[in-house]
């Protein structure tokens, strides 16, 4: 079992799909010989050669709208935006054709396509290189979104969004590739059965705390604090932020009867508000005790100065207070 | 290049289709039939008849939101397109897509678009996979002068440039947007030139002329297909009704209009010509003939057919 | 009082500005001798010359992205997306530029500007003519969005958005465009105070219904049906989606007891999500009697044929139901 | 065109400032005292310090992600600067913005922008409120080749064109967009033409040739404002570093390099040219004393100035 980053696991899963599938192809900016912006796509380009490993121009219009091209013609694309920030070029490709033309055409094509992004701040990258735009494609029926936290989530996560038959986002946290842990390098899925279902990070009885993507992270180190050690306190990662996996969350609930969610972007029309708003439509409504809360990111573009940028992105401070608020 | 008088009879019935089946189309919207709007190639039959019958059923083509021409070109049956406008299961998109959003990929239609410039991205990425699995085929782009102002005809253009893809751009210039004048949207010389600006060899062309249609996209496929570099086509016509159901026409004078109906129209001046060559006026009258019954079975039948059913269009959403 | 439909009203306005304000302007496509793909623009061109009603090419990324270099530098612009659907082409500007350069240039610059954009579905034209995008732009951290439901407050919000100094999204539905009302024309405002306030179309005790946009149209023929006749339902229009004026709704939920909210638009990550979730994360969790309710559209791309679209959009039946669900 | 002596000075000493600026935030990078990335113009000073000098301070520009000498050009305080890549209060955006999203609008800099070809059709709109408010000036639109091939580069140019505004794109081709070799990014003749294609007069110059750059700026300015056209010129340069602190470099060769800093490097050009011409070796050291004293004097400011404190964000980020 290799020790990786996630980029690394990223990598893996992308060479293992590219050596099993002929009509699998990658599109991006410097993702050949440069690799990638952060590394993700090292050495894939001598691998596979530049038939296969496509550097773009800098234009993600076409890139997004090649894949949905490509994809209605049986190739099997796989595109990269450098940065999650960058998709608002592509909005068109992705969001007018890719996620409607399934449903438009009346079931007579299917757009599998994978858009992996490089999202999320804590780099000092500031406004337009630091978003959380995962929320956007939740709200795009005919997408799937797709969030990782870690290195073997997201390698599993990927080959599950590639075997997907629909339009998959897949929004890598740039902090998630700076850490390694053990991976281990499963086959290719038969079916992406994968998608769509939480993960529990780790079990307990007293809160559940629903998350996805980095923040799961410093969800887990919040809970690990020394002022939390008296609490059993479950952690549910999204994994998949549409569809939302909501059986996973109504079994934490029922144990637990307290909801806290957490996640790095703003709160306004997100991910956050939805899990939330379909706990209480549902039954659950009787079963929570207090009230949920939702940490997020502060209702503000980001901030370049690394102290502004940390007062923006919620730290493991604010969840322990949310959390200690709560029980 | 010389036609077989068979082809010749074949673009001047494919022009007929798409003519009367306009026409069928705009009686039913004013019988309050159609539900939402629609947008009329009718003066343009010519770039559609003539494009899509110099290729294979194999090729490919992407379409706009003016596509009904392109899609019956393509070998479409008028009847499920007929049904799909009236929101039947026999529809070719079961009442989803209506008369924007036609695709029948069995033709090889990629698919209407109401997204102006929409299809020019897709059709690169279709291009591509022509070229990855080595397929002696290639994709026909169809898009209208208002598209040529979209960012993503520049990025859609210089991609095709650069990987050398297997696309033929064709710009069916009728000259507006809408209201816009093309010459007031499109700086620089012409938007032929504006293809030869990506290296991409360009060439303006007469589209209401059929045969030139048919025979420059024959001979750019050709070119494609050989050479490997993409190929653009500028095909001059005009659109003699409003550009969609409200339009009111005040962007343009009627003696304009008057004048492409008279002097250019597309199926006038074919038949005018094949007559010269010879073609019996009973031989045409037994192919438009054949073409309304066509049209008015088309009709009925559609008319007959059930209602799409109402499903889960939540699920209906993912494949 | 004239008697206006809302596109008459937004005409009046944009006359009023351009009259009053020298450095008012509008661009966008078919403005001019068209006047709008809905015949909002009508007669400004004849009025104002077309220095200052400018029509402009296919172009939506720079139609967006000359309002914000124009109002950088002292110009007003009022720049029309012919439907919403094509906001997807401006993003860059939208997003990217208007929303984060006051913050991200640390306050040197404001972005007065106004995007209207005929928003919405109702008249058959599909998956690509027909969405409801205005829960992207409330996620979106700078931007305000707005939200008019009919005639009057039409007018009242586009004067309202076009003194505010911030980068203003205004959803114009298209089915407001075809009723008719009384209109009161109101001089431009001093301010743009009227941004964020929630009007109470209705009062009442029993219910509270949040709403925006044609949909509260659609609420008022709910609870007028004869069904609903013994009971008194507040409807709460929230003519501005970003910022919410939680401060209206919470004094309606302190009396009724009861929230339901309609939008037009899917649920996930949506205006409505964001309301039900701010509502139950408050005091309010404990004010609520029973679980709140979101009636919204399906998670589907429109269809085109007339029965399927109504499929997709909540009806008044839909609401009623809800209604009678809850009381 | 002959410059004074003053000028071809003042020209020499804005190079040196941005180079040594950029130099210092090497050197502070290296220290651990910059958070997040930033792009280096290290190698293209010519055209930062010969486009801005040309320029009124009424004449706006835009800027983009390696928009350091641009601003430092058109007449930021290097303080300032140094304060907002270190988050102090001082600094020029409160150190919200940082390294790629500095503006200084009392110079006429609207800004450096993080997203490639993000600014190009601000500077359209920016030239139209000049053409509306009838004033004398112009933008200058500074961009590199890889903006060339965004959607965003095509609508600006196609409507700056179209509506006759005063703006003058320069495109700093330094040859490469990332890693991405210019030649391979861009289909058709050469960035230059593609300006043509628009209709919009467009020359290619040395980059790295601080008069010639002045000088075409200086003519072409002149020319915006007595025929109302829009301009292009493409300046042919280089940059030394990777283009930001990740970059190993493995899309060109050490060879490549090279080349450019001993024989093409804008600044030792200047400096042989300006000695050929008569200036005293101390002239040009006492010059260069000066930015030095300048540089760092302002990093020790900097580093002793507060840091930014911590605001209501919400409340910042609306007007
Ligand atoms: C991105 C986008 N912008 C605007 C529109 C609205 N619209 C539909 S067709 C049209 C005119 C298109 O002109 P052209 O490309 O010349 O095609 P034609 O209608 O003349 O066939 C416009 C403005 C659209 N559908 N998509
Ligand atoms: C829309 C967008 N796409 C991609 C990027 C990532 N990116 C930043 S700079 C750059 C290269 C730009 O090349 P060029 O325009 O030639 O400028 P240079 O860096 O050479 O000065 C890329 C790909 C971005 N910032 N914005
Ligand atoms: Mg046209
Ligand atoms: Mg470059």
């Amino acid at each position: 079992m290799p020790e990786l980053t996630a980029g690394q696991s990223i990598n893996k899963a992308l060479s293992l799909i590219l050596e099993k599938n002929q009509t699998a192809f990658l599109a991006g900016e410097d993702i050949g010989i440069y690799g990638g912006a952060f590394g993700v796509t090292e050495g894939l380009l001598e691998e596979f050669g530049s038939e296969r490993i496509k550097d773009t121009p800098i234009s993600e219009d076409v890139i997004a709208g090649l894949a949905v091209g490509a994809s209605m013609t049986g190739s099997r694309p796989i595109v990269e935006m450098q940065f999650s920030d960058f998709i608002v070029n592509a909005m068109d490709p992705i969001v007018n054709q890719a996620a409607k033309l399934h449903f438009m055409y009346g079931g007579a094509v299917n757009v599998p396509i994978v858009v992996r992004a490089a999202s999320g701040a804590g780099t000092g990258a500031a406004a337009q290189h630091s978003q959380s735009l995962e929320s956007w494609f939740c709200h795009v029926p005919g997408l799937k979104v797709v969030t990782p936290s870690n290195a073997q989530n997201a390698y599993d996560l990927l080959l599950s969004s590639y075997v997907d038959t629909n339009p998959v986002i897949f929004m890598e946290h740039k902090l998630i590739y700076k850490v390694k842990e053990n991976v281990t390098l499963n086959p290719i899925p038969k079916d992406s059965s994968y998608l769509g279902k939480a993960s529990i990070a780790q079990e307990g009885t007293d809160l559940t705390v629903v998350s996805y993507s980095n923040m799961v992270n410093v969800v887990k180190e919040a809970v690990s604090m020394d002022e939390l050690q008296n609490y059993s306190i479950e952690i549910v990662d999204l994994q998949t932020v549409s569809p939302i996996d909501f059986e996973t969350i109504k079994n934490s609930l029922i144990k637990t009867k307290k909801l806290l969610v957490c996640q790095e972007a703003p709160s306004n029309s997100s991910v956050g508000t939805t899990v939330v708003s379909k706990v209480v439509e549902s039954d659950l409504f009787n079963v929570l005790e207090i009230a949920p809360k939702l940490v997020s990111g502060l209702h503000s573009p980001m901030p370049s100065a690394k102290h502004l940028e940390s007062t923006v992105i919620p730290q493991k401070e604010d969840i322990l207070n949310a959390i200690q608020d709560m029980l | 290049m010389t036609l077989t008088l068979d082809k010749q009879l074949e673009l001047h019935r494919m022009m007929m289709l798409i003519r009367l089946f306009e026409e069928a189309l705009e009686e039913m919207f004013s019988r309050g039939l159609l539900h939402g709007t629609m947008h009329l190639s009718i003066g343009q039959e010519a770039s559609a008849a003539g494009a899509c019958l110099a290729l294979d059923k194999e090729d490919l083509i992407t379409s706009t939101h003016r596509g009904h021409g392109h899609c019956l070109g393509k070998g479409a049956d008028p009847f499920k397109m007929f049904a799909e406008l009236l929101g039947r299961e026999d529809g070719y998109c079961r009442g989803r897509g209506g008369s924007m959003h036609i695709a029948d990929l069995s033709n090889g239609n990629l698919g209407a678009n109401g997204i102006v410039a929409g299809s020019l991205t897709i059709s690169v990425g279709a291009a591509l996979s022509f070229q990855m699995q080595k397929k002696d085929n290639i994709v026909l782009c169809f898009f209208g002068d208002g598209a040529v102002n979209e960012g993503s005809f520049h990025e859609a253009l210089n991609l095709a440039s650069l990987w050398d893809l297997p696309v033929l751009f064709l710009c069916e210039n009728n000259q507006y947007g809408m209201s816009m004048a093309s010459d007031k949207a499109v700086a620089g010389e012409s938007i032929a030139s504006r293809g030869n600006s990506y290296g991409i060899e360009s060439i303006q062309i007469d589209g209401n002329d059929v045969e030139a249609v048919f025979e420059s996209v024959t001979s750019f496929k050709n070119e494609i297909l050989t050479t490997n570099r993409p190929k653009f086509i500028e095909a001059v016509t005009y659109r003699y009704r409003g550009h969609s159901k409200s339009d009111r026409n005040l962007y343009r004078t009627s003696d304009e209009i008057e004048y492409w109906k008279e002097e250019k129209d597309p199926i006038k001046r074919y038949i005018g010509k094949l007559i010269e060559s010879g073609v019996t006026e009973a031989k045409l009258k037994e192919i438009d003939e054949g073409v309304k019954e066509l049209i008015r079975n088309s009709v009925k039948k559609a008319l007959d057919s059930p209602m799409s059913p109402v499903t889960n269009l939540e699920e209906d959403s993912y494949a």
